[in-house]
């Protein structure tokens, strides 16, 4: 810091329409404005370009540099974070942070999925729940994990059906993954992807949005979603670095629930249709968890259907 | 042969076949230019800093080199195929079989002696990406299959093929994200210049430049490749091997395809993952035909696609335009 | 599991899935054959198709009206279109080169317009996009009415358009004129047929369709414009066209065969039947493949394909 | 046409040409290969715009900016090459470009189409593929599509250069019938005999220019052939009579079938010697074509026995064949001779590149190969820009020079020569004659096969007529019997 203006700059493998790059995307904007900081970002970055690109805004002397490093990101910034001591990095990441500042980050919104799963265990009438989700990852994973245990702690009867569309963007294909969940009977979906509402608009079931409060695409159909908000994370890597005590981390608290890094979205029309005993369970968990009394499991392994 | 007749006297001057290229790069960036002005860019500011960012410092300079390398390759073994008639759409995805090929030498071959390494990624790659350019060629020549729907259509089944690896066989121990594990540090492509990216991929590149033109003004292999193209009935019939001839142009045009993977599995990601390519083996098509077939024209043409490619990043950030309009450029 | 799998919903859900998926490919594959069949290779299909999805999807945002977006999707691609007959029929450009260069640049510009018209919000805007129609009475019928007659407008009217298309290219004057100049150009031109303007016109009819294919995915299968929606359809399409043999009829039942797998397949996902993914997905080219090699033998490749038609006057 | 000047890049096709057709007459073409016939039709056919002179018709100045433009003038021509669409029936290659409403209305069409064949007494099956239809039976199309758009004047450029005698006198039968019906023609030929018989009027071209007009009752033969050389032509070839030697190509009980799979050669058998001449006689499309692939190479048998200078070999194989000492000059010399967009030196040593001294361990030796290929263009006398220069830009016959220097290098012991002067003038014609009897006297054995009678009697010393793929029966030189042969050749043994 100093006199001369503060620096983020975001790369991004995607658009920042995706969900995950978006969020990041829109929690810069949000501190850049509200601490009056200067903000760029490289989207749609292709893989080779990575190092490039890393390296051009290390070299043109910005403090801190954010963006998702996974798979073709991560030695090309990990090198130039070491070629670049004085600049603080933070890369959505499946690996360890690197010293002295080198931090990772991840979306860590296993708890608002539990949270949502125990809605839909709870609300369930087929005892049949559904997730359309992108590609077996461990991000991906977690979620999907994080929901189907929500649903068994409150119904043991209850089968949850997955399937992975096999790409990031393609929400026809996840719609009929979608439908295909309806048919075999399922009435609430956990749509980790675009693609997901229209087929519960068309069955008249009911789903949960992911990464973004996702109510205003379908009102009478989503029910909640779970939120990653990554502000606080930014917010608090941007004070860190300010007064020199950014190091090396797993920043991962910072998504948290605890930490309002992840939360579940308003009900929005559902308050009025969701029973008093849903919400107060909800509400009850919600508490725990954010005191720490209560650990959402983190399971990374691959989901089968029932 | 109706069609023959109706072409039949007509020869551009040479002076056409070279400005031809250049009108087209021409119109392009007069085209490109529509989209600045809609974006509200200023056009002067957008093309000066298209050239400056492609150009204007060493790191600029060395990053263009360093991308067009890949692109050499590629558009080479594009126009080392439609020489020869052999419509290879598929330089992707032999690209991609190199790039594998490279990978499985890089992670497993832990056994070699150092000093073999490279080679050894190099000669996999190039036969990796040959074969999967030999089978459509195979469908072709035996089986009468029309070789542009089959290199497309193995493009895709390529990528499937490496998302069966990268999730299963050669996913990284401990990643449950489609990467394999880095390759050994021997299997890394020497760096030419300290403080760069530029690599031994370049040097392989240009040489290959070189050999295809050999093969091509020299050798009977490559005199027989252009018969083969002009017309395979005459060349056919005068004794020509025209299967085995169009065979080992595509086993060629794939491995050349494939040594742009493994370059970018050596010298710039070290490990293979999904994304090792953003479309080399399409733009190849365009450059190998700027380039007007000739090695050294798909050279030219490469570097120019590299400028543009490089270039128009610094120009989105600069002149603040968005970075989609690279793509329309 | 098993039980599931012949279940008679999973098997009508499966047929309906299969119509609603090959719907866009069918549509492109019409468009690119009546584009071959007069001569030309038209790679710009993603892009056009890409471009479609996002004009129809902003028109329809603009004023609520699918059908207008309908229209501006297939007028977009009548646009792209003739830019590509401008390239490879006018000038005689490479068509591979003209066409992929159609689809690099039709991306990139419809991802730049829809920037323009709504930023990049959090949550991508929406449209109320088409419902499925019961057709009275049919989709009464046990079965196949769920499965047949609940579809969408544009999948009927796809469905009408593969008789249409066959009786166009074979019956009548405008379609014997198409056939002749993809054999001949110049048995075209020696009867007084202009062959580049009728040329210019089936890429036009064919771009149409293209953008119409690539709303669909905007309009009615979804209602909202991401980047990658189309996802190699377009190119799929241009696989169909040869499996079909520049027959309608044909190219559609292989557009249909894509479908069903990609159906199939996220079907089978759900009731947990795990097959590794990417074996799966393969499937569907590896199977077009061989469907080519069966086929190949009697292809009636069109023998204008790929050239470019000049009267000596112009070169010279 | 008055005054009619076009030019290419480089060349004046035509230089102030005048022409003029009048009603029921057939009017022939004539002049060397490059003289600028085909360029003249053309521009009354509308495919060209002239750079300068004018177009009446019926007195009125016309102007013809495309073939519809020419087509509505009642103007029709049928190319060197036919504009048929395989694929399609005799029906709708007829009716393309004039199929009236909106769907095709076959049922009105093939009324018409049945009602013209009657008219003019050409009978083809309108449902039949345009690919089914013999060489003949494809002109007969290309008529029929004329008259089919009422066509005034029909011009035809060198119809008969592929038709054998039969074929040949029902189409000028045709041309009567078209002629005593108002119609008027332009014949196109380079066979003087021809030109002699059906024509009212001649006009021979050179080089671009009008040289001379005749009425047929004004002129002979002989003057037609040096007004269009501007030399004497004496088309009297001498050949040493030396008897001939050892048999070097044997074919045994050859069956044949052709792409499609039928039968093409059945019980096939011949025998050539040293010093020998054998011609094989027919209409075409009854089995020459499919001899010719058999022995390039390029086809196989079903049965039977390909023995060539006492070694049997397997069909299938062009280079086994070259390597036993065959020359080939194939019958298509667009499609199977020469690569078109190659220079002369390519094409000249595409057959003898992987020889030595032009290779070695796979290098092409460049001086070798340009010093050899130079002597050639010389020893033939090829007219070219160049040995750089690509073959596309070379005439007719020149093109045919280029692939006899090529197939003759070698000094080959068997010659199979297809078609050898089709379409090429009167000079060229006595050029490639003294060629391949210059191959004879040098002790190679020729098969020659060609539609062209007048050419087989010239130069064969024995002629075997065949018919559907068989053997109708062999006569020698002196024996020659045309009657006999003209039976033959129509199945009638
Ligand atoms: N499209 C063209 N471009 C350049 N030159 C041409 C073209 N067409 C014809 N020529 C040249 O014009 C001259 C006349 O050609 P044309 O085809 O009219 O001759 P022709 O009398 O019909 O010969 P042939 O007897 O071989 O048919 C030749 O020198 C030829 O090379
Ligand atoms: N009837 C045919 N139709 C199509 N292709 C054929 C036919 N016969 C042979 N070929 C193919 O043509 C090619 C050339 O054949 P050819 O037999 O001349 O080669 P070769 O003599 O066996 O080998 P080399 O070139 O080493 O001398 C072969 O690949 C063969 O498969
Ligand atoms: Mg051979
Ligand atoms: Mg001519």
């Amino acid at each position: 810091a100093g006199k001369k203006q503060f620096q983020i700059a975001a790369i991004f493998q995607t658009s920042i329409e995706e969900p995950w790059d978006g969020a990041i995307h829109q929690a810069c904007q949000k501190v850049a404005k509200e601490l009056n900081l200067k903000y760029e970002y490289s989207e749609g970055v292709a893989a080779a370009d990575f190092e490039k690109v890393v390296r051009e805004y290390s070299e043109r002397g910005f403090d801190f540099i954010v963006g998702d490093a996974f798979l073709a990101g991560e030695e090309p910034s990990r090198r130039a974070a070491k070629d670049y001591p004085k600049i603080a990095y933070a890369f959505g990441s499946e690996f360890s942070p690197q010293a002295p500042n080198y931090s990772v980050f991840d979306n860590w919104i296993h708890e608002p999925a539990y949270l949502s799963g125990v809605i839909a265990g709870m609300m369930t009438k087929t005892n049949t729940l559904g997730i359309v989700a992108a590609i077996p990852i461990p991000e991906v994973n977690r979620l999907a994990n994080a929901f189907k245990k929500g649903a068994l702690s409150v119904n043991p009867r209850v089968k949850v059906k997955i399937t992975y569309i096999g790409s990031w963007f393609d929400p026809p294909k996840a719609k009929e993954a979608a439908v295909a969940m309806i048919e075999g009977g399922a009435d609430y979906l956990f749509a980790e992807r675009f693609g997901v509402f229209e087929a519960a608009k068309e069955a008249k079931v009911f789903a949960f949005g992911n990464m973004a409060d996702q109510n205003s695409l379908a009102p009478d159909v989503v029910v909640t979603s779970c939120v990653w908000d990554m502000y606080p994370l930014i917010r608090k890597s941007v004070d860190a670095i300010r007064n020199g005590s950014w190091s090396a981390k797993n920043l991962k608290d910072w998504s948290m629930m605890a930490a309002k890094g992840s939360y579940l979205a308003s009900y929005h029309g559902f308050d009025a249709k969701l029973p008093v005993k849903v919400k107060t369970a909800v509400s009850d968990l919600t508490k725990k968890i954010m005191n720490g009394s209560f650990t959402v499991p983190v399971i990374e392994t691959e989901l089968v259907s029932d | 042969m109706v069609g023959l007749s109706i072409v039949r006297r007509q020869t551009l001057p040479p002076w056409a076949e070279i400005l031809l290229p250049v009108a087209a790069i021409f119109a392009t960036l007069i085209i490109g230019a529509l989209p600045i002005v809609l974006a509200g860019g200023n056009l002067f500011k957008a093309y000066s800093s298209l050239v400056y960012g492609a150009l204007g410092t060493r790191f600029n300079l060395l990053e263009t080199l360093v991308k067009a390398s890949p692109l050499i390759l590629t558009g080479l073994a594009v126009s080392f195929a439609f020489r020869a008639r052999f419509w290879n759409i598929g330089a992707e995805g032999q690209l991609f079989a190199g790039a594998i090929a490279a990978t499985a030498v890089g992670v497993y071959g832990t056994a070699l002696p150092s000093w073999l390494v490279i080679p050894a990624c190099i000669v996999s790659g190039f036969i990796a990406g040959g074969l999967w350019a030999v089978l459509p060629a195979f469908l072709k020549t035996k089986l009468k299959v029309d070789d542009v729907v089959t290199t497309l259509l193995l493009n895709y089944v390529m990528i499937h093929v490496m998302g069966f690896l990268l999730y299963g066989p050669m996913q990284a121990a401990g990643s449950s994200w489609p990467r394999s594990e880095p390759i050994m540090d021997a299997a890394h492509y020497p760096i030419l210049l300290p403080r760069s990216r530029l690599h031994l991929g370049l040097v392989i590149a240009i040489v290959m430049v070189l050999a295809i033109w050999f093969i091509n003004a020299r050798t009977v292999f490559g005199y027989r490749s252009k018969c083969v193209g002009v017309n395979i009935n005459a060349a056919h019939f005068s004794g020509v091997n025209t299967d085995m001839t169009i065979l080992k142009t595509a086993l060629i045009s794939g491995g050349l395809a494939g040594l742009a993977g493994v370059g970018e599995v050596c010298a710039i990601h070290y490990h293979l993952l999904m994304d090792i390519s953003p479309g080399y083996g399409y733009t190849g098509i365009v450059i190998a035909m700027l380039g007007n077939l000739h090695p050294v024209g798909v050279a030219l043409s490469a570097f120019f696609f590299s400028c543009i490619s490089i270039g128009s990043q610094t120009m989105s950030r600069m002149a603040g335009i968005p970075v989609y309009i690279e793509g329309v450029i | 599991m098993m039980a599931d799998i012949f279940s008679a919903s999973f098997i009508t859900g499966l047929i309906g899935a299969t119509l609603r998926m090959s719907t866009p490919i069918i549509l492109a594959t019409l468009g690119e054959i009546i584009t071959e069949r007069a001569g030309v290779l038209n790679l710009g299909i993603e892009g056009i198709m890409l471009f479609g999805a996002a004009s129809g999807f902003l028109a329809t945002l603009a004023t609520g009206n699918l059908w207008f977006g309908i229209l501006m999707a297939a007028l977009s691609g009548v646009l792209l279109a003739l830019l590509m007959s401008f390239l490879a029929v006018n000038l005689g450009l490479s068509q591979h080169v003209a066409g992929l260069g159609i689809t690099i640049f039709a991306s990139g510009l419809a991802m730049f317009i829809y920037r323009k018209a709504v930023g990049s919000p959090v949550v991508p805007p929406t449209v109320h996009p088409f419902s499925p129609l019961a057709i009275p009475f049919l989709s009464d019928i046990p079965f196949i009415g769920e499965s047949f007659f609940k579809q969408y407008f544009l999948t009927y009217i796809t469905w009408a358009l593969i008789p249409l298309v066959s009786i166009f290219l074979f019956r009548t004057r405008f379609g014997l004129r198409i056939r002749t100049m993809g054999q001949n150009p110049f048995a075209a031109d020696t009867v007084g047929v202009n062959v580049n303007r009728t040329r210019t016109i089936c890429l036009a009819i064919g771009g149409a369709l293209f953008g119409v294919a690539g709303a669909f995915l905007t309009l009615a299968h979804q209602n909202m414009f991401l980047i990658d929606v189309v996802g190699g359809r377009g190119w799929i399409a241009i696989a169909m066209t040869i499996f079909g043999n520049w027959n309608p009829l044909m190219g559609s039942l292989g557009g249909l065969m894509f479908g069903f797998l990609d159906a199939l397949q996220l079907r089978l996902q759900s009731v947990g039947i795990h097959l590794p993914i990417h074996v799966f997905l393969m499937i569907p080219y590896l199977m077009t493949i061989v469907a080519l090699v069966g086929v190949s033998r009697k292809a009636t490749v069109p023998a204008g394909l790929l050239k470019p038609y000049r009267r000596e006057e112009k070169g010279g | 046409m008055v005054d009619i000047t076009k030019r290419f890049v480089d060349v004046v096709a035509n230089d102030k040409v005048s022409f003029s057709l009048f009603p029921n007459e057939v009017c022939a073409l004539l002049g060397e290969n490059g003289a600028g016939k085909t360029t003249l039709m053309n521009i009354l056919f509308g495919y060209y715009l002239c750079d300068s002179g004018e177009i009446r018709i019926y007195g009125r100045i016309v102007r013809l900016g495309s073939p519809k433009d020419a087509i509505a003038h009642g103007i029709s021509m049928i190319h060197q090459h036919f504009t048929l669409v395989p694929s399609q029936s005799v029906l709708e290659n007829a009716m393309i470009g004039v199929e009236g409403g909106f769907f095709l209305d076959k049922k009105k069409a093939r009324k018409r189409l049945l009602e013209i064949e009657k008219q003019f007494g050409l009978d083809l099956d309108p449902d039949a593929m345009a690919f089914t239809l013999t060489i003949g039976q494809q002109q007969k199309l290309e008529i029929l599509k004329a008259l089919y758009r009422e066509a005034k004047i029909l011009i035809m450029d060198e119809p008969t250069a592929v038709l054998a005698p039969i074929e040949t006198r029902e189409l000028f039968a045709t041309l009567r019938t078209l002629v005593d019906n108002g119609r008027s023609v332009v014949f196109i030929s380079h066979k003087l005999n021809e030109v002699m018989e059906i024509s009212d009027r001649i006009l021979v071209l050179r080089e671009g220019k009008n040289v001379a007009e005749r009425k047929k009752s004004e002129t002979r033969v002989q003057e037609l052939a040096s007004l269009m050389v501007g030399r004497e032509i004496l088309e009297s070839l001498q050949c040493s009579d030396s008897a001939a030697g050892n048999t070097v190509l044997q074919l045994k009980n050859l069956r044949v079938r052709n792409s499609k799979g039928v039968v093409a050669l059945d019980g096939f058998s011949l025998d050539l010697r040293e010093r020998e001449i054998v011609g094989i006689a027919g209409v075409s499309g009854n089995g020459q074509t499919e001899l010719s692939e058999l022995l390039f190479g390029i086809r196989r048998p079903e049965e039977g026995s390909i023995v060539l200078d006492g070694k049997e070999v397997p069909g299938g194989s062009p280079s086994a064949m070259i390597r036993a000492g065959m020359a080939r000059i194939p019958e298509d010399r667009i499609s199977t001779g020469v690569c078109m967009d190659l220079s002369v030196m390519d094409n000249m040593i595409l057959v003898d590149h992987c020889r030595e001294p032009f290779s070695k361990l796979g290098l092409i030796n460049g001086r070798e190969i340009r010093s050899w290929v130079l002597d050639r263009v010389r020893d033939f006398q090829v007219k070219t820009d160049g040995v750089d220069a690509p073959v596309k830009s070379l005439s007719g016959g020149n093109l045919q020079k280029v692939i006899l220097a090529r197939e003759l290098a070698g000094q080959p012991k068997i010659i199979i020569a297809c078609q050898p002067t089709r379409g090429l003038d009167v000079g060229a014609m006595e050029y490639v004659h003294q060629a391949i009897l210059r191959q004879k006297e040098r002790g190679a054995g020729i098969l020659l096969i060609s539609d062209d009678l007048d050419e087989v009697l010239l130069l064969c010393d024995r002629v075997i007529v065949i018919y559907e793929g068989r053997i109708m029966g062999e006569l020698c030189s002196d024996g020659i019997d045309r009657e006999r042969i003209g039976l033959w050749m129509s199945g009638v043994a």
